[in-house]
């Protein structure tokens, strides 16, 4: 919050839905955004309003970019892959061609590319594998030998195992209960994965217990860990401070930033896993500005 | 800056300027509330910071914190509870980068003080005067609906006692020409009475309303929602009680019961016409807060809707408008003695 | 009578039963809220009445009223205003007529009383002991948020002496196995300081929270909506401030600062999990008031939607959830000496 | 309030939309909803809820019942003509065929019919036309002669002129601007129509400055007025107290009564019009439980 951010241009956009199909357990939404296609990159997200004018909810809701294609016959799209959870994901699965939904984006960080073609595993945890194809493309553009780990608690949670094929040069995929893949974690196949094929980058994104345990798998092997995190979002764009983790910065001193705009993609090893329980994080007492005893 | 730019983002259809006193005229009453905003940065993507009447900056304490755990948010019917705990960079750091940034861009600025005790209060205010880019400054609101840890953390504003303590402390430290504003918390027995305090502890003016208490409980982990477990209840939903409050101090300055200051309106607006609602109340500028977060371009738009909404009720000046609903006029505002002698 | 009936209306997959103290035990929390289910009658052709755990009547004073003028109402986001101003038949009507007819369809009734005066609820007070169908009434709920004649309008809600005063007068007027409930108007600076001179001054329980005083211009018209000018806001845009009260109460309980005693919980219950909220917070009973409105059946749907929560959560008893929210459980509510020497 | 309503039977209905059309400036929607059209007498109305559970709109919305057809292919239906006024109103006249409206009805006292094959005027503004078609097939056939008089601001807002000629012996038509019919008001015509049929009773739905005027009318050429009013309701069912209006009862005293259980439908010469200024209404001084002076 201190110094002002580079002032990267994003966009709001009344979007219509051109396409919109079941996959698994999941609904793989089109949506016609021309501004917010030609201007993303794997890892940023969108939000999305919810309901009308006279809607009881107000915040929109994050989802991180599948797709984008930047012209095409409808003008540029972008695609997302939404897990009906709640009212607000219930209404926006619910959506129907040529329905309009309010859309601001692209939102955050990137995923930051290696500058050499280092060897790259993208792990994604049921809808997190969405922005990792893109990245995937990107990734081996540059050069780079690109290994998935696709992992969910059974097969119709797992997002894109045919596109992974596709786009990268090798697919592994783990279940919970064993109906697809690997039975287990992402975490069981990971080692080895890092190990065999020389990873200098695990890029994650899926539930903050995987990203942890990425981190820490990461590090024990010798790469490093680049995780994109999911905190409940009131703004999505940076004014309200409700997104924050507690991250330890370039000077060494944690912080609470803002995931929205200063992540959502974290490098692993400077987000403060020690202060997460579930989905709350304490502000750790070694903080900038953390309360002291007796103050605030 | 304020004068030289009020021909600026006017509408030549009715002429929409503020005077919030001592010759600062805000060329619109359109701002942003404290915290829904940031430092301005961030909705500088969406549209000009400057075309708002007053950019109002997330309160700032005299030390960098780092706010309260998270979660930090719950969302509820038309509205959102927030538990941020005042994260912020300090006076000293908001003074060297954010202050100057708003100046860059030719904002008319109003920061948000705010302190844990009155003399946290008062060195806010020297450092924001000492600032180079000072001149950007068009008043100060002063966030007294923030705990008092002399007082086993009973927020300023519920009691006037504290909060005129706090008023006249910053009133000595900033110049008598640069207009200060109360901001007043909805949760108290009775608002007229901590209006007639901050006033007369020297208020220019007063902001209502902040946001009021309010929890919401987690039914699937049977335990608060908020790290914090209480916050603050904002948006929409809040609306009547925010309109309400205006209200009843409006009235109270008609009753000579306060004298005749101006108010800004903040509570729940989301368009034009809740914009008009505050005004009607007897509000003289309005901002808009959580809708900027269902909107990033709420702040501007709501200022395009009010105009034009006036425009085909075929109001001349906006001013006309001000506490309309309650039909009589105010009492004529009498003039300070400095300002008299400046002229 | 709420005794024989207590094992109706229950679930056999929970023992939903509430327990208001003096042997008066409900076989379910759901009740209606006062003023939103008028007495009966109109609801029943929806649902049979006696299948809620209490029937809670409109607030009846002395006299017949007529109320105020209109429009006695104005939609707001997820809530609304109401300025009724009380309009009701009077004491004499009421136990002649409403009372009867609930006792009639086996209602275990929760009767509201108020008064302009400590003295008309007194009357009111004495009155209904004195009716015919005085055994169908479970407990009395004395709504305290209503204007004081004696003290310029101030409600009495709004002033510990003028709360505590009140309720001892009806605690008087009253057999002592009746427990009564003081309603609590969530418009004061600190609800545990008038809780805590409710309980004080004789109140068995406490009921919270009445509506929030609120206001909407008419942008049309330009003037106040309501023909009562302000009014009082209520439905879900009010709930975090119901929990927030409730959990300060039951809060300030757990810390031995009001001796403890049930809550009956309202504000902007909606669904079974909204009901949950309030229960977790430390109602010991819920209501369901504007939700009516949108769903006439909303309060036994609200009754089923929060039995099957509860089940689905494992939960064998009702209380076992009172408050689970706190972590901790409350200290023992000591035996009343004359409920001992009942035994 | 005092003594306890007949328990007259009332449904809570989720009824699918079978048919929505445009009508001039108005939405004439078809509901299935056959407990509602098996019950339902002219003059009372049903009250919509608006949006979906998280809907910020809390409270129904009332409209006359225009017809009902207690049995049909889809089981019985319930007909409303609605006018696009705000939130409300504009969110139901926007249900496509196969959504879903959630209804309660019918509500309100029915206008009562002459036991005497007495002649009768039915006057209706705008589309407070809509529940005179069936009252006047129920007054034909009881023998009364039936004509009925429409008025609007202009044409586009006229309700049902063809739909008129068909069920009354007579029909007038009126606009302010005169772009169909007489030039004027419906109470230019009125007095000649009592005069001329002999009319025992008038019959008016519309603006409530219209319902004083028809009563006005009507008392002086010796009929009898029963009005339907439109006071803002919260509720409908009669436990709120919001849709009050003073009205002289039998016992010539004056109470604050509500309109959605003792009316919509009340003797024109029981209202006390003198009570209402634009939209509010005082409570007269000779009320019953009226503010005295100091008191409440
Ligand atoms: C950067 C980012 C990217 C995301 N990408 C995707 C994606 O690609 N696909 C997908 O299905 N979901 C994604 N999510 C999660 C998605 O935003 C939530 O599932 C959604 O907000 C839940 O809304 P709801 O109304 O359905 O649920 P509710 O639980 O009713 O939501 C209540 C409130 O909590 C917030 N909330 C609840 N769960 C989450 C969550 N997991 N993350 C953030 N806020 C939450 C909501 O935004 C809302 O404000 C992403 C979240 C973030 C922050
Ligand atoms: C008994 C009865 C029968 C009616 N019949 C019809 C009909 O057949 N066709 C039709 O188009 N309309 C009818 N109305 C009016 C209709 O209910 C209102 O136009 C509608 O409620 C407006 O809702 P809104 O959200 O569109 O407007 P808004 O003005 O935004 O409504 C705001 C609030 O005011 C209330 N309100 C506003 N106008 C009216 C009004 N005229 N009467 C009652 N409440 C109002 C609304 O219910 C809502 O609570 C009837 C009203 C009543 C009471
Ligand atoms: C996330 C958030 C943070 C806020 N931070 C501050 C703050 O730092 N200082 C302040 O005076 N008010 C703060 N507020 C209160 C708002 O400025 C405003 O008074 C309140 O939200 C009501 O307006 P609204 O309904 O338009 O949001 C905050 C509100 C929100 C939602
Ligand atoms: C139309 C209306 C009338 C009410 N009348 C009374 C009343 O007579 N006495 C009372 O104690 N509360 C009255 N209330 C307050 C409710 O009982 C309840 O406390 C409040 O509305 C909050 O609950 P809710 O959000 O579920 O409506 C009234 C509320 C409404 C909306
Ligand atoms: S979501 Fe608002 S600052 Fe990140
Ligand atoms: S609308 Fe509620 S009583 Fe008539």
């Amino acid at each position: 919050m201190s110094s002002p951010p580079a002032r990267a241009r994003v966009a709001k956009e009344v979007a219509e839905v051109i396409a919109t199909r079941r996959v698994g357990a999941y609904q793989h939404l089109t949506l016609v955004s021309p501004e917010i296609a030609e201007l993303a990159r794997p890892g940023q997200f969108v939000a999305l309003a919810v309901g009308d004018e006279s809607s009881a909810t107000l915040l929109r809701r994050s989802f991180s970019i599948h797709k984008v294609s930047p012209s095409g016959t409808y003008g540029g799209t972008v695609e997302i892959v939404v897990s009906a959870v709640g009212p607000g994901t219930r209404w926006i699965v619910a959506r129907a061609p040529h329905d309009l939904v309010d859309v601001v984006g692209p939102l955050g960080k990137a995923f930051p590319v290696p500058t050499e073609p280092v060897p790259c595993v993208l792990v994604g945890g049921g809808y997190g594998s969405a922005p990792l194809f893109w990245l995937a493309s990107q990734l081996r553009e540059r050069g780079c030998h690109v290994e998935m780990v696709l992992g969910a608690a059974s097969e119709d949670r797992l997002f894109g195992v045919v596109e992974a094929r596709r786009s990268c040069d090798g697919v592994t995929v783990t279940t919970d209960d064993g109906s697809a893949g690997h039975r287990g974690w992402v975490s069981d196949v990971l080692p080895d994965l890092i190990d065999r094929t020389g990873a200098g980058v695990v890029y994650g994104c899926g539930p903050m217990g995987m990203l942890r345990s990425i981190t820490d798998i990461a590090g024990r092997h010798g790469a490093v860990a680049q995780v994109a995190v999911e905190e409940a979002m009131a703004c999505g764009v940076g004014v309200c401070m409700t997104c924050v983790m507690p991250v330890v910065g370039a000077d060494g001193q944690t912080r609470m930033v803002r995931s929205c705009v200063e992540g959502p993609v974290f490098r692993g090893d400077r987000v403060r896993w020690d202060a997460f329980d579930g989905n709350h994080a304490r502000v750790p007492d070694d903080a900038v500005g953390a309360p002291r005893t007796g103050g605030h | 800056m304020a004068d030289q730019q009020s021909d600026k983002h006017t509408d030549d259809r009715i002429d929409l300027s503020v005077d919030l006193g001592y010759g600062k005229v805000l060329p619109n009453p359109l701002m942003t509330a404290s915290g829904c905003a940031a430092n301005g940065a961030e909705l500088h993507r969406f549209f000009d910071v400057s075309q708002l009447g007053a950019f109002v900056t997330k309160s700032v304490m005299a030390d960098p914190r780092s706010g309260r755990g998270t979660p930090r948010m719950a969302e509820t019917p038309s509205g959102m509870l927030n538990s941020i705990g005042l994260q912020g960079p300090g006076i000293a750091a908001f003074v060297d980068t954010d202050l100057p940034w708003l100046a860059s861009v030719g904002a008319r600025v109003l920061p948000s003080i705010a302190g844990s005790s009155s003399t946290e209060f008062a060195h806010v205010a020297a450092t924001l005067r000492a600032s180079r880019a000072f001149a950007a400054v068009v008043g100060v609101e002063v966030n007294i609906s923030c705990p008092n840890v002399a007082n086993r953390g009973l927020v300023f504003a519920c009691d006037p006692g504290a909060s005129a303590k706090v008023i006249a402390l910053v009133r000595e430290q900033l110049p008598r020409d640069v207009p200060i504003f109360a901001k007043l918390s909805p949760d108290v027995t009775d608002i007229t009475s901590i209006a007639a305090a901050c006033v007369k502890a020297g208020a220019d003016g007063l902001t209502m309303i902040n946001t009021l208490l309010g929890m919401v409980i987690d039914t699937d982990l049977m335990r608060p929602h908020l790290g914090g477990i209480t916050g603050g209840l904002s948006g929409p939903a809040i609306r009547p009680v925010a309109v309400r409050a205006i209200w009843q101090v409006r009235q109270a300055m008609a009753e000579g019961r306060i004298p005749v200051v101006p108010i800004i309106g903040v509570g729940g607006v989301r368009t034009g016409r809740d914009a008009l609602e505050l005004v009607a109340a007897g509000a003289s500028a309005v901002q808009v807060g959580t809708a900027t977060f269902n909107d990033p371009t709420a702040p501007v738009r709501v200022l395009h809707e009010l105009t034009d909404l006036l425009v085909e009720k075929g109001y001349q000046r906006f001013s006309d408008v001000v506490g309309a609903a309650h039909g009589s006029p105010l009492p004529p505002r009498p003039v300070p003695v400095d300002e008299r002698s400046r002229a």
